[in-house]
């Protein structure tokens, strides 16, 4: 059986070969094997590496190297921001703002902080999965510690205006964090928009490996943070534990890409995306979740009429790899919050396709993708009973 | 970011392949008789139409929409009751086509869709009869 | 310059080379891209070898793999048992006991719980590094949330009876966490002893790779733990975040080849180490930090009257790669709270190099690096003022 | 689980590897005079000794316990000394020993430590003069 088109770069990118080939030359080194906390040569010479990784990643996000906070991934960092931010305020300032359609580590960290007292005000976003700074503005008290909005959602990759946002917390002195862990590397990201505090992202959404992450943590003013886990004092204190060079060093490689990407593949991938989408049109009865534009380029959510999401898994499984919005957002199951809080039927979420391009995708494996999903969805609608087309959307 | 890896037998996997006996029933000499049954809330909605002749079953066709199991138990129930005597059908609940098409325990819901639809059909059939 | 002798495994071990060259291949290998989490037939097949590494790494400390959560190292393990397990726990269990010679990790992690209104019992070693069980049953109260010991020091070595205190803790229904990062693969660790609640452990001290570690969380009863990051739902709640395969598959790897080395290679780590200690006696006046038994194989922690820290590691840079006293136990520099708390002085403290071996040391390096600590520390004392040598011890 | 990794001045390595001038004064003509200073919260512990004839310096000796800063000021002070006439010594404190060392700031306690000595010897040396 040949592999399956790949079209779900948004749950993980292909780890690009050239960061493969990097790391393991990193951890093939015997000069590269030491602890870079070490003072001795062969630590010295692995904290050099860690520098140049740091200098790399912090080069993407247009921040200073120092500004960086080495994680295990985008769950580690988006915590450390919203209950590190948040635990470390005083008992005076115990709200915080946030939306129904974060990651679910954005979402499970501010349920926690409601576990712990602090009240949470969960933004709805429009129909077309925006949610707009006028939300957030209105939102804002006396008493808000956090605003943590994420810039790409991971399911609908429709775009939050972080800047506009950005500017109101700048102006109240509120602390502003963003996950950005769909967005590094997809698009433009700049750290130093006024008013961005914290910024979440990871490698493995953008050709790095899994298992590790960064914090943008501002430097002036630098918001009070309770660091997650103690220890060593790493990382300026905020994140202690033996950093992994291999790890920090595919990072670095894979943002370093990225960035040399970003001045063509963006309006490729978004190309493709809306030529998928077209093609798609053969499968009416269909709707797409979110708002075309703006979005980051890769991520296509689209419904069919009619049709159950286990069995169009089934039917695709071994020709297309994507995720289903009966479980996009947990190792658990469950129906996509995000398309609920869209407006979205129970009903129409299980009928949702994410397909999340790449990288690698060219427009021959969108051709293919859209002619087997027309095809798969045809097999299973000539099977339904009448008035079920109707029905299910 | 995606549903637990549900395992399909072999049975369900060439069921859902084949889709066998999905459609409706064509023209032919005999009763026609259906049954329904659907719970949206459990994504299962099964149709059974046989056609009956001479006391046996001689033909049966399924609509259904739901996931691969229950495709699935329409498709294996639909080809079961084709041929057999009215009065002498094979019994069929959740129970005994979870067991056949070794589906997990949270596949139960949807199969009694299927028991249901099936029940529905044979109680029509009966009053045809 | 040929490369320095590597005398510091137990900061980190170099990466075995065939688990190098696993990771290279499971880094590469476009079948193994995808997300663990996702149900497509691309992420069962990253979920079949993260089920394979999870089994791996169980089998070395006799847990079932259900019990195995994976994290991103000691620290992270360490802090998710010590916070987790006592913030878990309701306002009537308050009390915490641990030991003043923990690493970093469960020491800050226990400060932190002091600044969280937690009362700790900071239990003491005797001169000999030990902790001893009858100390630990004099602390426990009817409040005790938590038992906190390390199991082998990572600076001296010696090795507490874990099984004594867990007995102590199982009898009166208390859960005890060990921090067993410098013992698992050096010694035979039994997760199934009577008592073990949370056992921590990571990859890099075992010839695995940095960045990855595991918690055992004992099934029945199960501890609770309140997680220190939330998200997905990944490994039972307890620890959200994508699962990076190929440090688990280097993990698992290193895991089976530390248990297969577990018969013959302790002993003779052991008898390396004890041939260093006599032919450094050579350097005498000089002296032992810890008891030589009970202790895991490879540390030798040595002091040498006269001797100032910072010019014998500039001696030593380039030929020998150790840790010295005064700066084992932090990424910022301090001298040893470990050594202080055996009643060491400062200066004693600050003349001691931590000597640690591991599976690559041989005899050869061995009666190398004797010689070459002898010579250097001859060459320094050739310098000292009259009397330094009898002040400095 | 280290010390940050100080960087060494290429003065200071070369003067750390040939401790030139560590040891004790050779019999010969001429007075003897030394200086010491200890500060062992500091790690330091300095001695110079100078045989002094005809007005002048003609051999100078130490012995240190300390860091390699401290190692290297006290043999870079006690090679400048050698043959210096005494009542033009060249000029030495702490700044100008981390400055020519190139010391960082944390090692000033230190280099104080050498300054002290060189200050106690001087003294002595005009006493004996
Ligand atoms: C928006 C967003 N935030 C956070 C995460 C979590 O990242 P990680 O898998 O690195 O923990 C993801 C991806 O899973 C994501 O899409
Ligand atoms: C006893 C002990 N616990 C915890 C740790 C922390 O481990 P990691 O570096 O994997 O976070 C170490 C090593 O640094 C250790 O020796």
């Amino acid at each position: 059986m040949a592999r399956a088109l790949y079209l779900d770069h948004a749950a993980t990118a292909p780890l690009d070969p050239r960061v493969a080939d990097a790391m393991a030359a990193c951890l093939a080194d015997p000069e590269l094997q030491a602890n870079p906390a070490s003072a001795h040569a062969a630590g010295r010479a692995a904290a050099e590496q860690v520098a140049l990784a740091r200098g790399q990643v912090a080069r993407l996000v247009n921040a200073s190297p120092e500004a960086i906070v080495f994680t295990s991934g985008a769950t580690e960092s988006v915590n450390l921001a919203a209950l590190g931010a948040v635990r470390a305020c005083g008992p005076g300032r115990r709200h915080v703002v946030t939306s129904r359609i974060e990651h679910r580590a954005g979402l499970d960290a501010c349920r926690q902080l409601e576990r712990e007292g602090h009240e949470v005000t969960w933004l709805a976003p429009g129909r077309d999965g925006l949610i707009r700074a006028e939300q957030v503005a209105a939102a804002l008290r006396e008493d808000t510690a956090l605003v943590s909005l994420m810039h790409a959602n991971n399911e609908i990759g429709t775009l939050t205006d972080i800047g506009a946002v950005a500017g109101l917390c700048e102006a109240r002195g509120i602390t502003f964090h963003t996950d950005a862990a769909q967005s590094v590397g997809k698009v433009a990201v700049d750290c130093a928009v006024p008013g961005i505090a914290l910024l979440s992202f990871c490698a493995h959404k953008l050709g790095g490996p899994k298992g590790v992450g960064a914090l943008y943590v501002r430097r002036r003013p630098r918001p009070q943070v309770q660091p997650l886990q103690f220890g060593g004092g790493h990382e300026g204190g905020l994140r202690s534990g033996t950093l992994a060079l291999h790890q920090l060093a595919g990072f670095g490689l894979a943002c370093e890409l990225a960035g040399a990407a970003l001045g063509e593949e963006p309006a490729r991938i978004r190309t493709l995306r809306e030529r998928l989408w077209q093609q798609l049109q053969a499968a009416a009865p269909l709707w797409r979740n979110g708002a075309a534009e703006p979005s980051v380029p890769g991520i296509l959510s689209v419904g069919f009429a009619g049709i159950e999401g286990e069995s169009l898994l089934l039917e695709l499984d071994g020709e297309i790899a994507a995720s289903s919005g009966a479980a996009c957002s947990s190792a658990t199951g469950e129906p996509s919050y995000v398309l609920r809080s869209l407006g979205r039927s129970d009903e129409a979420i299980q009928a949702t396709l994410r397909l999340s391009l790449g990288r690698g995708t060219t427009a021959q494996d969108i051709d293919r993708a859209a002619s087997v999903i027309v095809r798969a969805v045809a097999r299973l609608r000539a099977a339904l009973p009448a008035g079920a087309l109707e029905r299910i959307a | 970011m995606s549903a637990p890896a549900t395992r399909y037998s072999a049975t369900v996997r060439s069921h859902f392949r084949s889709l066998a006996g999905a459609g409706d029933l064509p023209p032919a000499a005999g009763a026609a008789v259906s049954g329904e049954a659907v719970a949206l809330d459990r994504l299962a909605w099964v149709r059974f139409a046989v056609r009956i002749d001479a006391g046996r079953i001689v033909d049966c066709r399924f609509r259904a929409f739901g996931c691969p199991h229950t495709l699935a138990a329409a498709s294996l129930v639909a080809g079961r009751l084709r041929g057999a005597p009215i009065d002498a059908l094979p019994a069929f609940d959740a129970g005994t086509l979870a067991c056949e098409l070794d589906a997990p325990a949270e596949k139960m819901g949807r199969l009694l869709v299927v028991e249901d639809a099936l029940r529905h059909l044979l109680a029509n059939a009966h009053r045809v009869q």
